[in-house]
């Protein structure tokens, strides 16, 4: 996805209504909020004629601010919203730049510490038991899932010559979870399993299901206390079907 | 076993060398045995003040809850030479990210992208798997939302003895002061 | 550039200190910079010197060609103490079958085996050893053999309130999809 892309120098739209807050010398708790949304929209302009795709949340802040703005324009006792009366429509931003502030501030006090391995150093001792291999002290959950991660990265290597093979049998696999979860409505993930007869197969099956996770058709959830991994469709089967159809997901190419 | 002054300091020197991240003073009694906390803790003081006094090649620092040994900062620009090409860069995104979770432990992925105002997924990955961030529970909220802390590691890169020696957040004293007055008009330029 | 020679010693120090391994005079000329290789072995001799007489925690030895940090003789009793007791360390293979077992339990080792395609005798017994598994059962099938699944212990070690906190598939092809060169601003500037 190409929402993570930044204007260089913004980190989000937070930290660019910051830096127009500093520029004009104003207040954050009294924003000119006319004069600050229209240079907010000239840069958001500019940052589209040089071609940087504009992240979704920088939009978003766009059109809090005209709302803001609008609001602001009505006399005081039109506003009818929330009831909330006495209150500047400004409060929630101005709440929000205030705390994204002091984490800002927080994160230069963090930057300008002695920071090891950048303006002092530890030994790297030479343990007597020396492992050549990667040790991981006190792992944590995220170990446990990088290492799901590369078991199934070690997969691949048998699809080195099987790779139309393989993007079949996904796709069939995928629309036989689809079937399987159309019929029981609800499946115990191991249960999804059962059918496997290879390696091979086991994989593909765990694959399909991630893609399948991926473009929202089935969910998966847990029940409280020790309860098994459940799946279900996301959607009626048909609904699915269109969607996938829609990502070019699923289908053979060939319309079949 | 009664010890000489200097020989325990020597043998503390030598484990604060040897070891692979912060000691406690709780371990190196259990390690040299027979000597008090106390005691440890001011030999380990004297220590840390011969180095510094000395101008020499390390310092002792109190970090993650115990001792390490470290280059003092003066030194940094001819140690960092020992490691080219592998620079541990902190972008702001990053420090952005760990100073909330930080401050805000436990605290959900949803809720630092709130206060960012951005998508945090890469960047909380990438502390993840730096071991500066983890996961430490759930949330009881429906989704079951993960709830992140940071580490002892997170403690040793910025020279922390605990979290309670963060600095303390700027107070948001301006909340006080929000804006109450109705006249939108002062908006027209 | 000319450097006071006690500066010159903190650095060597500093250098000797958070070094690999051996550091040849070569290699310290490098990153020191206008300083003979006589002038560097002279200083290094003078500090080793100063270890000694003053009965201090580390020694300088000629190693491999180079110079190195070590810990006296005198104190090995002490310091090889510092390794004992350790946290449980895991390794990858380790870790690989554990989550197999976490996840797929109860499971057979024939069917881990399968999945990890290597065998896994050796790490399965350290798990045992280590009371991260335990056989829960026997399947019901040709041989009987033992299943296995996690312990409280597991559960302790990951900070798990119950097995229902383990991430569920979703979150871990989220997490683990998050390759960090995929958010172009954590890792530069």
């Amino acid at each position: 996805m190409s929402t993570s892309v930044k204007l260089e120098i913004f980190e989000g739209p937070l930290d660019l209504l910051l830096h127009l807050i500093k520029k004009n010398e104003v207040s954050i708790t009294d924003i000119p909020i006319a004069t600050i949304t229209e240079q907010y929209l000239a840069t958001l302009e500019l940052m589209q004629t040089m071609n940087l795709d504009v992240a979704g949340e920088f939009l978003v802040m766009a059109a809090t601010l005209i709302h803001i703005k609008s609001r602001m324009l009505l006399p005081a006792g039109e506003d009818e919203e929330e009831g909330d009366e006495g209150e500047d429509p400004r409060a929630e931003l101005v709440r929000r730049l205030l705390e994204y502030q002091r984490f800002k501030e927080a994160a230069e006090e963090l930057q300008s510490r002695e920071i090891l391995g950048r303006d002092v150093f530890a030994r790297i001792p030479d343990s007597p038991e020396h492992n050549p291999t990667v040790v991981i002290e006190q792992p944590s959950l995220f170990d446990l899932i990088a290492a799901l991660r590369q078991i199934l990265e070690r997969f691949p290597e048998e699809r080195v010559h099987e790779v139309v093979l393989e993007r079949v049998s996904v796709r069939e696999k995928m629309n036989l979870l689809l079937d399987s979860l159309h019929q029981r409505g609800r499946a115990i993930f191991q249960d999804l399993f059962e059918t496997a007869t290879s390696r091979l197969e086991v994989v593909m099956t765990f694959l399909a299901m991630l893609e399948l996770v991926r473009i929202r058709a089935i969910r998966i959830s847990q029940e409280e206390g020790m309860g098994p991994i459940m799946i279900e469709l996301a959607a009626p089967l048909g609904e699915v079907q269109d969607r996938m159809a829609k990502e070019g997901v699923g289908d053979d190419g060939d319309g079949a | 076993m009664e010890m000489e002054r200097d020989r325990l300091k020597s043998i503390l020197e030598s484990l604060l060398f040897a070891a692979e991240g912060p000691l406690t003073a709780h371990r190196i009694r259990e390690i040299v045995g027979g000597v008090e906390k106390r005691e440890i803790e001011a030999l380990l003081g004297e220590l840390g003040n011969e180095y510094e006094v000395g101008g020499r090649g390390f310092r002792i620092v109190e970090v993650a809850g115990g001792y390490q040994l470290r280059t003092p900062k003066e030194n940094a620009e001819w140690v960092k030479n020992l490691y080219k090409g592998r620079p541990a860069r902190m972008s702001r995104p990053l420090l952005e990210t760990l100073a909330i979770i930080a401050y805000k432990q436990p605290i959900t992925r949803a809720e630092i992208e709130a206060i960012r105002g951005v998508d945090v997924d890469g960047v909380l990955a990438t502390l993840l798997e730096r071991r500066l961030v983890r996961i430490v529970a759930r949330k009881d909220v429906p989704g079951r939302p993960f709830l992140y802390g940071t580490t002892p590691e997170f403690l040793e890169l910025f020279n922390l003895k605990d979290l309670s020696q963060l600095p303390t957040l700027k107070e948001m004293e301006e909340m006080a002061s929000l804006p109450s007055q109705q006249d939108p008009s002062s908006e027209q330029r």
